[in-house]
């Protein structure tokens, strides 16, 4: 689950890390007062999506106060946001970041994730911030630090101190790095974060600031966080995604035809692979997991029944707890409700394979079973271009 | 001969009396494998199927001998059993449990590598060695043929195709393990091929990826510096968008990094064969080893 | 600093931890209403004083709602109560707690202490409580399960729970035993205690219950709990070693009539037992520190000078950093501002020798200056004795 | 030669612009310590009568080479200095501070011990070599002379009592050290009597226990088993009244346990010369040497 920055600097707020001056707007009025109360010399107004790159794709805007505050916000709140990050159709604004601008004598990169490799908590840091950690890793990899944080015994005071100090020589600069450094990490461990960061982290004459943040949380540690779902934008997901999430399935949506009912998540994505190699093209990823049950199956199928760019299904079950039947069973009763009819290619194995195929067969439904996967997935390609 | 487990290996389960570890022991002993007990707290002195259940590790080991732990505890307590299993003296943990929070397993893994013992997942189907009738995990066990191919894979089902394949085509298997689909766990590609180097019963490795991390490109400089036995690989995920978890909470590009793409061409460059038609690594893996 | 048996159940109970229903009483009258309102068969009152062995002493009383309540807590409230661990002068009783009397099925002990050798938080228990750990150690060791805690780790989930399920194999007894065991650990840890002991831990009938309480908090940890000081009870210390440690000079009364100013604690000891190696006997243990101010050691002298058990003072100080002046000073400032007269044999090495004897010499009180450490300790006692 | 630290041991010294770190410092410079530097955030470039300033212990040890720290910092902060040290890779920790709850102690002392280092204290006098001109401590370096006799205390004025005797008898020390009066300290009286056992300079130990904890018996029974040159004991305490904590935090008699008489009778029972009067030590000293 990712948050927005606004609320991100919410969580930065309460662990005493001073952020610029302002409010969240939700009108192009709203976004006006907001702006005149900062008696601010210029104010930015950052639009609040799930996306980086905001900025080149028109989301952020700098105005003096003389400028047409309430037109802008206006436009930008009426925007999706196109950008690098967010595929064509863009992200809706959902709201609008209004703040004052300060003066920047420093930029800072700081961020915290969890390492694969090591297994430990990672915090980086560069002295030259406000590009992405990507680009620094490839344009200046000597000015990145990494501090990798013992499992057991947190982040120390020490570790915390020596970081701060090798991004500033400056006591009292380094001084609140070493607070700001602590509340990002106290953060990341807090929420169970993927990711955490600042940037820019600036330095601003004797003061440093919050001028960026992300924070984005792991959904395996949601549930010791249930005060975080009121900060769940529903608006920046796609809906049929949230519904699988419901459904316990995993779902997402992709830009083809051929939709894809599979076990496992790996072989889901190797079926797209597959899909992919003979010339087709998915309209989604999904994996019912390794033990779904009838009724999981039949909300699987019933979201690809609902998508109208499915010009042809694939079933591709590898059964090992999930047996055969409930898998026909599942498939059957969707189509039931629903007095559709698409052409579908199942290829199934594993357990009570024959009373799967036999209720395949009895169901007079468009159920084509395919042995073969390499044969099926060539024949979901030939329907799919032929349909 | 067979890596991580063997007929000697004493296993317990933890979590016996759920309906998974439940189901789960029983398929694993009707395998061959040697289920000396279980541990779900209060329930000791009941048994699963003639399989005695313990209230804590340590007593099942201290009665067992047992070495080797399957563990279906759910995600929001799993820490703890890992931990307990190590302090009993537990050699190898299997952790099943999906969903971990990674700050926990990060935590129990470090306590596992401290105490200098193994642990293949969280969120694996586990190992099975089939020329040993030893399985520890959720895998079926039939579509297993006992042989001299090396498996070692990040999926689940995925796995069980390209061992059903194996099979078909004749090519039996000495260990086939997942080490888990989260971003972090315990065994790594590089561990299993070192065991599976000095397994003198291991004559080939598949090595089946996925996108995310860099667990495969490392695997792949391992191979060209210090590996001696061919190489197969098959990568899931080349048509998987950037920022989306497919599935796995470890399946996912982040930043340009960790793509399919990348991983092949790293191993490609390492001397590995890599597959790009699954269907097809079963029919190539018995020409190589001709 | 020693907690008294109601505050250790209050944190206990915090912790939700089961005790006896009761109340602490603070007059005879209270007592009567407390034992009244409990509506229970049979009440026991408890003397609160800081030390064991009270219902030896007579500090306890379990009376039915027939008995003379008020007269027995009048009896209890008025004494000083004298225990084997008190000395002879005793401690004045604070308050009564007034509890329920429940029925016992099970005397379970649990005690969480630092290791000192393995440096590690450790907990035991036996299922055999009711007697102090001591006694249990002699009498029965192979029932007392130790629990080492992992320094960084913390105690695991696992580890309380074995450690229940060896003192009961009834699994809802096992699993409140879990949590209390938990607490206590907390309750250790979170207050930087040197003991946490619920002694006995009963189980009466399905229930688990702490029927006695004893908490010790180390005083180099007394500074991250500031609330703790509501709980000091002033009446179960000595005054004088009080008064002492707000002057940052460690003093321990003890029975004899040589007054003792030394620096440092090992040295200090050592003087006592070479005092009673010539046979006399100090009157206290006095560590001025290693490095005593002026002010300080003039504090400490003034104590001496207000005790009038003591005959002649010795002055045992190897100066490191404390320099042989700075201690002169200090000593002639207590007397000039008392204006007392009592015999001093002053034995002092270090920095600044010779000045500090000229103070000495000049300043015409009775202090006699001896080079030889023996021959100062004889010096001292036959001063004592001739007194 | 000597135990712990010598001519070419590189001392900084954390928490070296405090009072009693400038003080220190000075003084083992003076003593003929090779102070190489000292730490204090935000000072760096900074120098103290010619001693090189810096922010990180690991900066400093990058720049000096570092390996054995004095540490001068309030007790409410003691801990992470300590890790720190040890993360910077600093050999042998010598932690002054005295008041450090000792559950933080138990805490820094665990991560000292697993990565393999050594820390004496806290609330320790430190350690003094007199034939190697290194002294890491605030003990009066004037007291001492250079010899063979090696000195373990838990004390620190009664340490420096008992070296003056000797060295007024004529007895030179090869290295003395407090263990520190805490409860839980890092080097124990078994740790130093190993290293003084393979200490060609060694001849004789003289060890000053105390009341509290069972330190003494346990370097006794290790002595009788293990150790093959003369020890002399001096035990402080035999007075102190149970319950009571004498000065030091660890100088305290529990629940019967701890006592004076106890550690005495072991030693005794050990063949170490225990002594009971305080001022006879350096002659029972120098009439054992003859």
């Amino acid at each position: 689950m990712n948050l927005h920055e606004y609320q991100a600097k919410e969580l930065l707020a309460q662990k005493k890390v001073a952020i610029p001056r302002g409010s969240v707007c939700y009108d192009p009025l709203e976004a006006l007062i907001a702006a005149r109360q900062l008696k601010s010399e210029k104010v930015v107004l950052k639009a609040q999506v799930h996306s980086g790159g905001r900025g080149k794709a028109g989301g952020v805007a700098v105005l003096s106060l003389d400028d047409d505050v309430r037109g802008k916000a206006a436009e930008i709140l009426g925007k999706r946001l196109v950008t690098n990050q967010t595929g064509p159709q863009g992200k809706p604004v959902s709201a609008l970041l209004v703040e004052e601008v300060v003066p920047i004598d420093q930029e800072i990169y700081l961020g915290v994730i969890l390492d694969r490799g090591s297994g430990r908590v990672t915090i980086m840091a560069s002295p030259e911030g406000g590009m992405e950690i990507e680009t620094l890793a490839k344009e200046a990899p000597d000015k990145i630090f990494t501090v990798p944080v013992h499992p057991l015994t947190g982040l120390t005071a020490y570790q915390a101190r020596g970081l701060a100090y090798s991004l500033s020589s400056n006591k009292g600069i380094a001084s609140q790095l070493t607070h700001v450094i602590t509340a990002l990490y106290q953060i990341f461990v807090g929420y169970d974060c993927t990711l955490a960061e600042i940037n820019p982290l600036i330095v601003s004459r004797d003061k440093v600031l919050a001028l960026d943040a992300k924070v984005n949380v792991d959904d395996n540690g949601l549930f010791r966080h249930p005060e975080m779902e009121r900060w769940r934008d529903r608006s920046q997901e796609d809906p049929v995604e949230l519904a699988a999430r419901k459904d316990e399935l995993s779902y997402i949506k992709l830009d083809g035809n051929i939709g894809c009912i599979v076990n496992g998540a790996g072989l889901a994505m190797a079926t797209l692979d597959l899909i992919s190699l003979h010339g087709g093209s998915p309209a989604n990823f999904l994996d019912v997991g390794g033990g779904a049950s009838e009724q999981g199956v039949a909300d699987a199928m019933n979201i690809l029944l609902d998508d109208n760019r499915v010009r042809v299904v694939f079933i591709n079950i590898f059964g090992g707890i999930l047996r055969c039947d409930v898998l026909a069973r599942g498939v059957i009763k969707a189509f039931r409700g629903r007095g559709v009819e698409l052409p579908v290619i199942a290829r199934i194995e594993g357990t009570n394979l024959e009373e799967g195929h036999k209720l395949f067969r009895e169901s007079g439904l468009p159920i084509d079973m395919v042995s073969s996967l390499d044969e099926a997935a060539k024949r979901v390609v030939e329907r799919a271009q032929s349909a | 001969m067979a890596i991580l487990i063997d007929r000697t290996s004493r296993v317990i389960c933890q979590g016996i009396t759920g309906k998974n570890g439940t189901f789960h022991s029983l398929a694993c002993k009707e395998y061959g494998t040697n289920m000396v007990g279980g541990v779900t707290p209060g329930k000791e002195g009941a048994t699963v199927d003639g399989i005695p259940v313990f209230n804590t590790v340590w007593k099942a080991v201290q009665e067992t001998g047992a070495d080797v732990s399957l563990i279906f505890i759910p995600a929001a307590h799993a820490k703890d059993p890992i931990l307990e299993a190590v302090d009993a003296g537990i050699r190898l943990i299997v952790c099943i449990t999906e969903g971990i929070p990674p700050l926990d397993t990060a935590q129990a893994l470090h306590v596992v590598r401290q105490e200098g013992r193994l642990m293949v997942g969280p969120n694996t189907p586990g190992v099975i060695s089939p020329p040993e009738k030893c399985k520890v995990g959720i895998m079926p066990g039939y579509i297993h043929k006992p042989g001299h191919v090396g498996v070692i894979s990040r999926s689940g089902t995925l796995t069980y195709e390209v061992v059903d394949q194996l099979t078909r085509n004749g090519v039996g298997q000495s260990t086939c393990l997942g080490l888990g689909g989260d971003p972090v766990v315990g065994l790594s590609f590089i561990d299993c091929l070192k065991m599976f180097r000095d397994d003198p019963e291991t004559e080939l490795v598949v090595l089946i990826g996925e996108i995310g991390g860099s667990a495969e490109e490392q695997a792949a400089q391992f191979i060209k510096a210090e590996f001696n036995k061919p190489v197969a690989a098959y990568i899931a995920g080349r048509l998987a968008p950037p920022g989306k978890r497919m599935g796995h909470a470890g399946a996912i590009i982040d930043g340009g990094s960790g793509t399919a793409q990348g991983k092949i061409e790293a191993l490609t460059d390492a001397g590995v064969t890599v597959i790009e038609n699954l269907t097809q690594v079963g029919s190539v893996v018995r020409e190589m080893l001709k």
